[in-house]
């Protein structure tokens, strides 16, 4: 009650700080839904409301950066158990990633949907706007019953826009997407959080980590991390994958909101809060929680290239190309150095980046040309240069090649590997991994470019919708930026690291 | 059900009503301070109607106690409970507590209204349970020719 | 006045059932709907007024002037208040929802009968409450079985008249233990009234030990859990339902097991008393932990195998009663707390389903799930309701059926009894698996057909304000004071 | 209700407690000084048994009856004390004073009320079984649930076809 006094007071909007983002994005869905009738609005009610939400996380930026404490009691639902926001590094570099890249997708959507002329829009938009508010909200939770409610929340409401088409095939995906989700997360996650709760008798993170100083069997601790990574499905640690290539039946903004920006993300986010601020390293390390986390990370690196390089759908290719990218950011955290830390963090904003990139393109194929295999893309290079050049500097990113933004959060990485005693092993990974990444790419960028056009197909250019294509040059020039100028992201990064280990990187 | 044949079973039973009906009365006003009181009187009176529908036939019976007249008495019974300790909480009293309505603090008055209260709470009682009990009798003693009657009207209201 | 309501909360809905049937059948409605009204106002006024109290005091109104042991007393207390707001409250929206719906489903001359009788039991469930006395109690219980057995038997198909039998028949079983728990009770104390015969327990507490006793606990138990139908004594149950008129299925459904669960808790803690909980028979409480869980657990599992929807909720209430009684075999204040916070968290939770149910057999004629196909479409208000209602009986973040599992697990944890996680948890999953196939048939399996038109706004908006509790009661902590001051009025 | 007028069975006495594995004469001795409560249980137990075992619906409230009147019986005998008088009824000298003991009146009120809602509820029993009867036809159980079964049975497949038409219909498109 306390938390909604200000709020129905009213005046001291400023004062809510980490809850405007959300309250935002809510208030965008109403306007979504009240202008259901009127596309035109309503397209232009979600661009706005990405884009006044991009400019508020920047705000709390600018503040937090100024050194202002940002917080907002929120709603206090029982005693420990609250919705409250606090601004923090770690949470800025997930929003930061999320709403910059919202911005983008929701351009990409708009030109996407109108050109498939799809049904059911406005419970897309409105799907849409409300997994944005999910995503701020778990930024800036204070808490893990925050993340946790904002977690679930997102994979609620991202069910609708998987199973958007409503095919025999999209139902099957959705249901598999919906039922290993939310069965990981009541299964796992939650009395991974009754676990924590009973053990420290609070759910706020504390930098050094809330399950710091209290007593209690390694097991136990470690049974509470398992239960917490792994209900965290999101983050796809093998065997909790198989959701993210189901998911693949959704339309390509979609997929895109799935696997680079929001949801994907909000699974390693959620990973590197139970690290830095439940657990905490030294916890970690006593445990030996984090040489289990980096031993997940680098089988799944490994594994599900493997399985990528055996797929011939697009969608799919980069579906496992996803599962494997996102245990480079696990596996930062868990390898419980500074420069680790970093290069996972880094991850987050450089993966989102890149794989949007890809995503966008891939969609962009499929609508120009209705081609979803690698099989067929021969020659296409040559009818959307645009197009193709973008997803060429997106897979060299996945691969970690410069000038892009996967080459500076390898770099960390691999610095962050070589001062771990046992790195040897983590840099085989992290070297075998490139070379499958390439393997896997590449033969798409060849067969793009320098293999002929099947005969009959007439040549001439031929791109996707322009907000299609503006909207995947901004992410291929943002991954191109993000090396040049990654600056105020690596400050974050660093942040995050230097509280957890103190000045080592 | 249909009448005896026996004119004098008829005759007497037709006869017996009021003392039957007086002797509930009786069982009612006595209940203060006896074996006795609404529940029983009320039995007792409903009685009458059930001995007339036994003897006379149940159209006989339901005539004399038409749906039309026992119906509306069933709620009054209670209303007339009801109305008495809501009065008494209106007094000023406790609901129920009868003495409130003496509107003086006298005891030997509040004893009377006491008294009053009670005989008048008795009498919503009586009420209730004779038209209860009688209502029991003659629907489910009720005769498939006017049964099939009623349903008829029935399907008609429920089509209109 | 206000010294007076405690009894008129009760008078009131009980005088307007009398003069219903008096009153022409046009005014019939806005006397049921004025008189609910009425005792929610004074169910909320006794809830403030109760919680003004220091603690451990309650209001006593001694009915026709004579004090407790010898007259029959209403007493409000901490937890009381929270059932009776939340029976009021719920049996005013059913009213309000009721009128357009008992048109389509009651034959016309049976209207005014069929909204006496309502009232009666709306009178009734609130007199279980809030008697002091248990003899009073029994009463009470019968005047809500009675009547409800009426109005089930009051639905359309023959198969209502059956439900109504059986449930009267079990009823009765029930009733009869009741009876005799009370007989027993008397016998070794000499009083009816549940302050008294808690003062003899203190007095003499070697009673505790005395067989009189523990047998009077254990009629009690089966009684109540047979009327509250409590796994496995839930048969009659599904039946009464699925088949009862609409408007009678949203109100039993949301408030009348939950009642006898009260029951159970007044006569456990308050009558007993909470060392006879601990000490006198442990076993019960085992008894009653195996059967909560169980019913839990197996609840969901019946309900995802049903095709009537109505079927389908009332299984679900299997399992959501076993809930209300977790919190008394756990025993300790944040078990108990979930427990009294679904009293409420519930009732809005299936009322709103039921509600959802009602709208089906008005628009479409049935309650087959099969009907819900493109609700999304043609009633999105009504679609979304069956979302928010189905996502807290899910138990999901914000809304409220999460914190009552928050409360059960942590009571669990603190009780030792690690068990009971898993079945929490289990019966979230098979909750979300049926509610799952509900919301997959209501939003993504729909055809472009025409845009029909929802119920009427009657019906919609008290039905919209059970599913407003749901979220509002998750996210705003309203009930939850109310309940952590009635769990630990009761310890 | 006044100081009952003689003392209720003792809590844990002899007299409540029912006989453990004592010997067979004292069984004897209790049935003879309480037989009314050995009738009580008799009686309850018919009554249990019709209302369980008992396929026609009358009978089975027949059985409720009885176990209703064991109740009251039950009651009754809390009540009864030995070589007392009614209450209400004087002989030379008013129940309750001096020697002349009076049974207690509250289990009869109890009991008058209890027979109250036994009436209410065996009227609404039978009510409904004339209606059960109209509408199928019977008043036993066992033909009633066939022929329910019967229905539900045609009706679940019905509900089972249309459930998977719906699933297929959103699929189509």
């Amino acid at each position: 009650m306390s938390g909604a006094v200000p709020l129905l007071g009213g005046l001291d909007l400023a004062g809510l700080g980490p809850g405007l983002p959300p309250l935002v994005c809510l208030l965008g869905l109403l306007g979504v839904v009240a202008a259901r009738r009127r596309p035109n609005l309503r397209e232009g009610v979600s661009l706005a409301t990405a884009g006044v939400n991009f400019a508020l996380v920047l705000w709390l930026y600018a503040r937090h950066r100024a050194g202002e404490t940002l917080a907002w009691e929120g709603f206090s639902l029982a005693p420990g158990l609250a919705l409250s926001f606090r601004v923090d590094a770690l949470g800025l570099v997930f929003a930061l990633v999320a709403s910059g890249l919202w911005i983008l997708n929701t351009l990409y959507s708009i030109g996407y949907m109108r050109a498939h002329d799809e049904p059911r829009q406005t419970r897309f938009y409105a799907c849409f706007a409300l997994a944005i508010a999910a995503v701020m909200g778990a930024a800036f939770s204070a808490n893990l019953f925050g993340l946790f409610a904002f977690y679930e929340v997102l994979s609620l409401c991202t069910y609708p826009l998987v199973i958007h088409a409503q095919t025999p095939a999209a139902r099957a995906g959705a249901r598999k997407y919906l039922t290993l989700l939310l069965g990981a997360s009541i299964g796992l996650l939650l009395p991974g959080l009754f676990l924590v709760y009973h053990l420290a008798g609070t759910l706020d993170f504390a930098p050094g980590g809330l399950l710091a100083g209290v007593a209690a069997a390694d097991g136990t601790l470690v049974l509470a991390f398992l239960l917490l990574v792994y209900g965290m499905a999101k983050c796809a640690a093998l065997p909790l994958h198989g959701w993210l290539p189901a998911a693949m039946v959704a339309p390509t903004p979609v997929s895109a909101l799935l696997h680079a920006v929001a949801v994907v993300k909000m699974g390693v986010f959620g990973v590197s809060r139970v690290v830095f601020h439940v657990f905490g390293p030294e916890t970690m390390a006593r445990i030996g929680a984090d040489d289990l986390l980096v031993g997940v990370a680098c089988f799944t690196i490994v594994v599900a290239s493997l399985i990528a390089l055996a797929q011939d759908d697009l969608k799919r290719r980069l579906a496992y190309s996803t599962v494997s990218q996102l245990s480079y950011v696990l596996l930062g955290v868990g390898l419980g150095t500074g420069a680790g830390a970093v290069g996972g963090l880094l991850h987050i904003g450089m993966h989102a980046t890149s794989k949007i990139t890809l995503f966008f393109g891939a969609g962009a194929i499929y609508l120009a040309c209705h081609k979803t295999r690698v099989s067929e893309l021969d020659g296409i290079g040559r009818r959307m240069p645009i197009t193709l050049t973008a997803f060429a500097i997106g897979a060299l990113s996945m691969i970690g090649l410069p000038p892009t933004a996967g080459f500076v959060s390898k770099l960390f990485l691999v610095r962050g590997a070589a001062a771990d005693p046992a790195g040897a092993v983590v840099l085989a990974v992290l070297v075998a991994s490139a070379l499958l990444n390439a393997a896997y790419f590449l033969p798409i960028l060849w067969r793009a470019f320098f293999r002929p056009l099947p005969a009959g197909t007439e040549a001439g250019v031929h791109e996707a919708p322009w907000p299609c294509v503006l909207a995947l040059s901004l992410t291929a020039l943002g991954t191109v930026g993000l090396f040049l100028g990654h600056g105020p992201l690596l400050d974050l990064a660093r942040a995050v690291a230097h509280a957890a280990f103190g000045g080592a990187e | 059900m249909r009448s005896t044949d026996s004119l004098i079973v008829r005759y007497i039973a037709r006869r017996s009503v009021p003392f039957i009906q007086l002797y509930a009365l009786y069982v009612l006003g006595h209940g203060e301070d006896g074996p006795g009181g609404g529940f029983q009187g009320g039995v007792i009176f409903a009685s009458s109607f059930v001995l007339l529908g036994l003897a006379n036939g149940w159209g006989y019976g339901r005539r004399a106690a038409p749906a039309r007249l026992l119906d509306p008495l069933l709620p009054l019974g209670c209303l007339i409970y009801l109305g008495i300790g809501l009065a008494a909480l209106l007094a000023g009293g406790a609901f129920l507590e009868y003495g409130a309505l003496a509107g003086s603090d006298d005891p030997e008055v509040r004893r009377h209204w006491h008294h009053y209260g009670l005989i008048g709470i008795e009498v919503g009682v009586m009420v209730t349970v004779s038209a209860a009990m009688a209502t029991l009798f003659f629907e489910m003693a009720r005769p498939a020719r006017v049964q099939a009657r009623v349903d008829r009207v029935g399907e008609e209201a429920d089509r209109a | 006045m206000d010294a007076q309501l405690p009894a008129l909360v009760i008078v009131v809905p009980l005088l307007a059932a009398l003069l219903v049937p008096l009153a022409g059948r046009r005014a019939a409605w806005g006397l049921v709907a004025l008189a609910l009204l009425l005792a929610f106002a004074g169910c909320v006024r006794l809830l403030v007024r109760a919680h003004a109290l220091p603690e451990g005091e309650a209001i006593r109104y001694a009915l026709g002037g004579w004090a407790a042991p010898v007259g029959i007393e209403y007493v409000v207390d901490r937890l009381n208040a929270l059932v009776l707001t939340m029976l009021s409250g719920v049996a005013f929206l059913v009213a309000l929802w009721m009128r357009r719906s008992t048109a389509r489903e009651i034959r016309p001359p049976a209207v005014t009968g069929y909204y006496s009788v309502f009232l009666l039991m709306a009178a009734g469930l609130m007199g279980i409450t809030i008697t002091g006395d248990v003899f009073n109690l029994y009463v009470f219980l019968e005047i809500a079985s009675i009547t409800a057995y009426v109005l089930i038997a009051m639905g359309r198909r023959r198969q209502a008249l059956y439900a109504g039998y059986s449930y009267l028949i079990l009823g009765s079983l029930g009733a009869t233990f009741i009876l005799l728990g009370i007989g027993h009770l008397y016998m070794a104390t000499g009083t009816l009234a549940m302050a008294d015969i808690a003062a003899v327990f203190a007095r003499e507490p070697q009673l505790y030990d005395s067989s009189v006793i523990r047998t009077a606990f254990a009629f009690f138990t089966v009684g109540l859990a047979l009327k509250m139908a409590l796994f496995p004594l839930h048969g009659w149950q599904p039946g009464a339902y699925a088949e009862a008129p609409s408007a009678t299925s949203v109100f039993l459904a949301a408030t009348a097991t939950k009642v006898s669960a009260y029951a159970l808790y007044r006569v456990a803690f308050t009558v007993f008393g909470v060392r006879f909980l601990e000490t006198g028979l442990p076993v019960v409480r085992d008894a009653l932990l195996v059967m909560a869980c169980s019913a839990i657990v197996v609840g969901p599992l019946l309900a995802i195998r049903q095709h009537d929807l109505k079927r389908l909720l009332a299984y679900s209430s299997v399992g959501q009663i076993g809930y209300v009684v977790l919190g008394l075999a756990l025993h300790n204040a944040d078990g108990l707390t979930g427990s009294f916070l679904h009293f409420w968290n519930h009732a809005a939770a299936k009322g709103a389903l039921f509600c959802v149910a009602g709208a089906l057999a008005y628009r479409a004629g049935t309650t087959q799930v099969a009907a819900l196909k493109g609700l999304g479409r043609r009633a999105p208000l009504t679609a979304m309701l069956l979302t928010v209602a189905a996502c807290s009986m899910v138990g999901v973040p914000l809304t409220a059926g999460f914190l009552t599992k928050w409360y059960l697990a942590r009571g669990a944890l603190e009780a030792g009894q690690w068990a009971v996680i898993p079945v929490l948890l289990a019966s979230s999953l098979f909750t979300a698996v049926y509610a799952w196939r509900l919301l997959q048939l209501a939003w993504f399996a729909d055809e472009d057909g025409p845009v029909a038109e929802d119920v009427p706004w009657s019906m919609r908006a008290p039905s919209l304000v059970l599913g407003a509790a749901c979220l509002v009661l998750g996210v705003a902590p309203l009930a939850l004071p109310v309940a952590q001051a009635a769990a630990e009025a009761l310890l | 209700m006044p100081d009952a007028g003689g003392p209720l069975l003792p809590p844990a006495g002899p007299a409540a407690a029912v006989p453990g594995p004592a010997a067979f004469a004292d069984v004897l001795g209790w049935l003879a000084t309480h037989y009314n409560y050995a009738i009580y249980i008799l009686l309850m137990m018919i009554g249990l048994y019709a209302v369980l075992a008992k396929g026609n619906l009358v009978k089975k409230v027949i059985g409720l009856n009885l176990l209703q009147t064991a109740v009251f019986l039950f009651y009754l005998s809390i009540g009864k004390i030995d070589g007392a008088t009614a209450p209400v009824v004087w002989t030379d000298r008013p129940p309750g004073a001096e020697g002349v003991p009076y049974e207690n009146p509250v289990p009869h009120v109890l009991m008058l009320t209890a027979i109250v809602v036994g009436v209410s509820v065996t009227a609404v029993a039978l009510a409904l079984v004339v209606r059960i009867r109209e509408a199928y036809g019977t008043v036993d159980e066992g033909e009633i649930l066939a022929s329910d079964e019967a229905q539900e049975e045609a009706e679940s497949a019905r509900a089972e076809a249309q459930e998977a038409a719906a699933d297929a219909a959103g699929a189509r498109e």
